[in-house]
């Protein structure tokens, strides 16, 4: 592996290379000067470091009073690997989100009744960037309240053909909690 | 066999605390032998080993019971091969061709450690880059939606909904006097005459249990208006069916 | 101390040189031919930037199915006044070592048998907590003993391109010139 050829390359650079390409730190010029037999050649030394590197993969660079090696700095949108880190809804707008869904359209106040506590603006704001959400148009009740439904786009994102994929309500349900809404009353 | 001089036992004790066991010992002795394993004697190398043993005894006591079990074997291994009978002989030989090829082996391992030893090591003599560089970024914008999450978060608020709410006993909502009161008082008079009770009794279909409470709830309602003689009532005979007329006659 | 380009270098060359420079450890060398737009060319880049560092301060390597850059081994000297080395693996750890990676994958009672002494918790821990071998399953046998192997760290430790490159036994014994590092008394 470590063939070494006639290679006309001086000790004194192939070191100093060796040692800003294994240190942890940018190396202080002056441990660099240590290294040589004779420290005033440590500039020229460093030019004939700097120079082999210009236009390479990685270039010499100062940092403070030493130097370091980094990758060229043209090069870093090619180098850019972007990692896909997907974020998970927040508990509130889940659950929101999935009261919606089963019981669309739907006003806000049959949401926070759904749920039992309050919706807060922030949930509901999350949704409709996210796209899951929409208003759909009013409910003919006193106040006429806006009714919430979920977009073609929730479908997308939860790989639903339609609505009609969602399980029933009923088979979620295993323990009936409180009947919906209806007060039922029996008159003739 | 070389001439093995007797080195001071001291120097024996030295020694053993330089070796890994008896194996390496043993190893050690038979490569002062010849440096061919094939070619060692092992009478020689049980004899030497053996003298070893007995001079670190006579120092310590205390030898780790290795070295012991090791020297006792070799003792009987010796004996087998100075026995006139052959297979004793022939059995001692195989032995001591299991001996050889343990030493062999470790032998080999010695080789191997050499091996690896030489090779240059990352961290010892040859380095890595020291200043990794990561070109990694994350991107979090995109969101994790799955179906199981969107339904256990249904169900997570509908139990907490549900929990709140008070348990209330689902009304039963019978035929009250007060409503066959206000029924009769108004059918009453477009009624001719003598009519069937069963006639005032609610028009919507009622459980059973129901339609005898609504029919319980008109017979109280049809007795309060005959106390204030706004209708009479009559019943021919025994579960006869009650008939109601407008206005209180007696007769 | 950026760009000034001029320079003849491929950006193949440049990309790949920058993403092996940028790494500690070794880049596969499918990683490497992701990066390029026409894989059937990494070979002939790989030659390139091998020949351009051969006789420099460090130099290519092939380490398990990638390459890294490596100082140079004949600077070592130079290097370890400057750069942190931790301590050798004393003798136990690394007769240890060999019968794990030339016996692998092998039962801790195998080990002892081989080398005749018992196998030290010291030992064993030396050679974890370097990351060089870890336990590789059970042995199909009475009481299901424990199996271990080498890690891929070894291979990088080493500078083993796989496993393949330890020398059988019969090389190992041909010529004795196993002695090179031991310390043995060699006789009295």
């Amino acid at each position: 592996m470590s063939d070494h050829s006639g290679s006309a390359r001086p000790h004194a650079e192939r070191l100093l290379e060796a040692v800003i390409f294994a240190s942890r730190d940018p190396v202080p010029l002056r441990t660099l000067a240590t290294l040589l037999p004779d420290a005033a050649d440590l500039d020229a030394v460093l030019v004939a470091i700097r120079a082999r590197h210009t236009g390479g993969g990685f270039e010499l660079c100062d940092i403070g009073s030493g130097v370091m090696f980094r990758s060229a700095p043209d090069l870093a949108p090619d180098l850019r690997r972007v990692v896909e880190v997907p974020r998970r809804l927040p508990r509130a707008a889940m659950e929101t989100l999935a009261v919606i869904a089963f019981h669309q359209p739907i006003t806000r106040a049959e949401i926070e009744d759904l749920r039992g506590v309050s919706l807060s603006q922030n949930t509901l704001d999350a949704l409709l960037e996210a796209d899951l959400v929409a208003p759909a148009g009013y409910k003919e009740a006193p106040g006429r309240p806006a009714l919430w439904a979920t977009t073609p786009h929730f479908l997308i994102q939860f790989g639903l053909k339609s609505l009609r994929d969602l399980p029933r309500r009923a088979d979620l349900m295993v323990e009936p909690t409180a009947p919906a809404t209806e007060p039922t009353p029996a008159d003739p | 066999m070389p001439a093995t001089e007797p080195a001071p036992t001291e120097a024996f004790i030295v020694q053993l605390e330089g070796f890994e066991g008896p194996l390496d010992l043993l190893l050690d002795l038979a490569r002062s032998q010849k440096l061919d394993l094939a070619g060692i004697s092992i009478l020689a190398l049980v004899d030497q080993y053996l003298a070893i043993i007995e001079g670190a005894r006579k120092i310590r006591l205390e030898l780790a019971a290795d070295w012991l079990v090791m020297a006792a074997w070799l003792a009987w291994l010796k004996s087998r091969l100075l026995l006139p009978d052959p297979e004793a002989i022939e059995e001692a030989e195989l032995t001591a061709d299991i001996l050889a090829d343990r030493l062999r082996a470790l032998e080999a391992i010695r080789a191997g450690a050499a091996w690896l030893g030489a090779r240059p090591q990352l961290g010892q003599d040859v380095f890595a880059r020291g200043m990794p560089e990561d070109f990694t970024e994350f991107d979090r914008s995109r969101l994790k939606l799955d179906l199981p999450a969107l339904l256990s978060a249904y169900l997570v608020a509908r139990r907490r909904s549900g929990a709140k709410r008070q348990y209330r006993p689902k009304p039963v909502i019978y035929w009250t006097v007060q409503q066959a009161l206000e029924r009769l008082t108004r059918l009453i008079g477009s009624m001719p005459d003598w009519s069937d009770l069963t006639q005032f009794l609610p028009e919507a279909p009622q459980s059973p249990l129901g339609q005898r409470a609504a029919l319980s709830s008109t017979l109280l309602a049809s007795l309060e208006l005959a106390r204030n003689g706004v209708l009479s009532l009559r019943q021919d005979a025994d579960f006869a069916p009650i008939m109601v007329r407008q206005g209180g006659q007696h007769e």
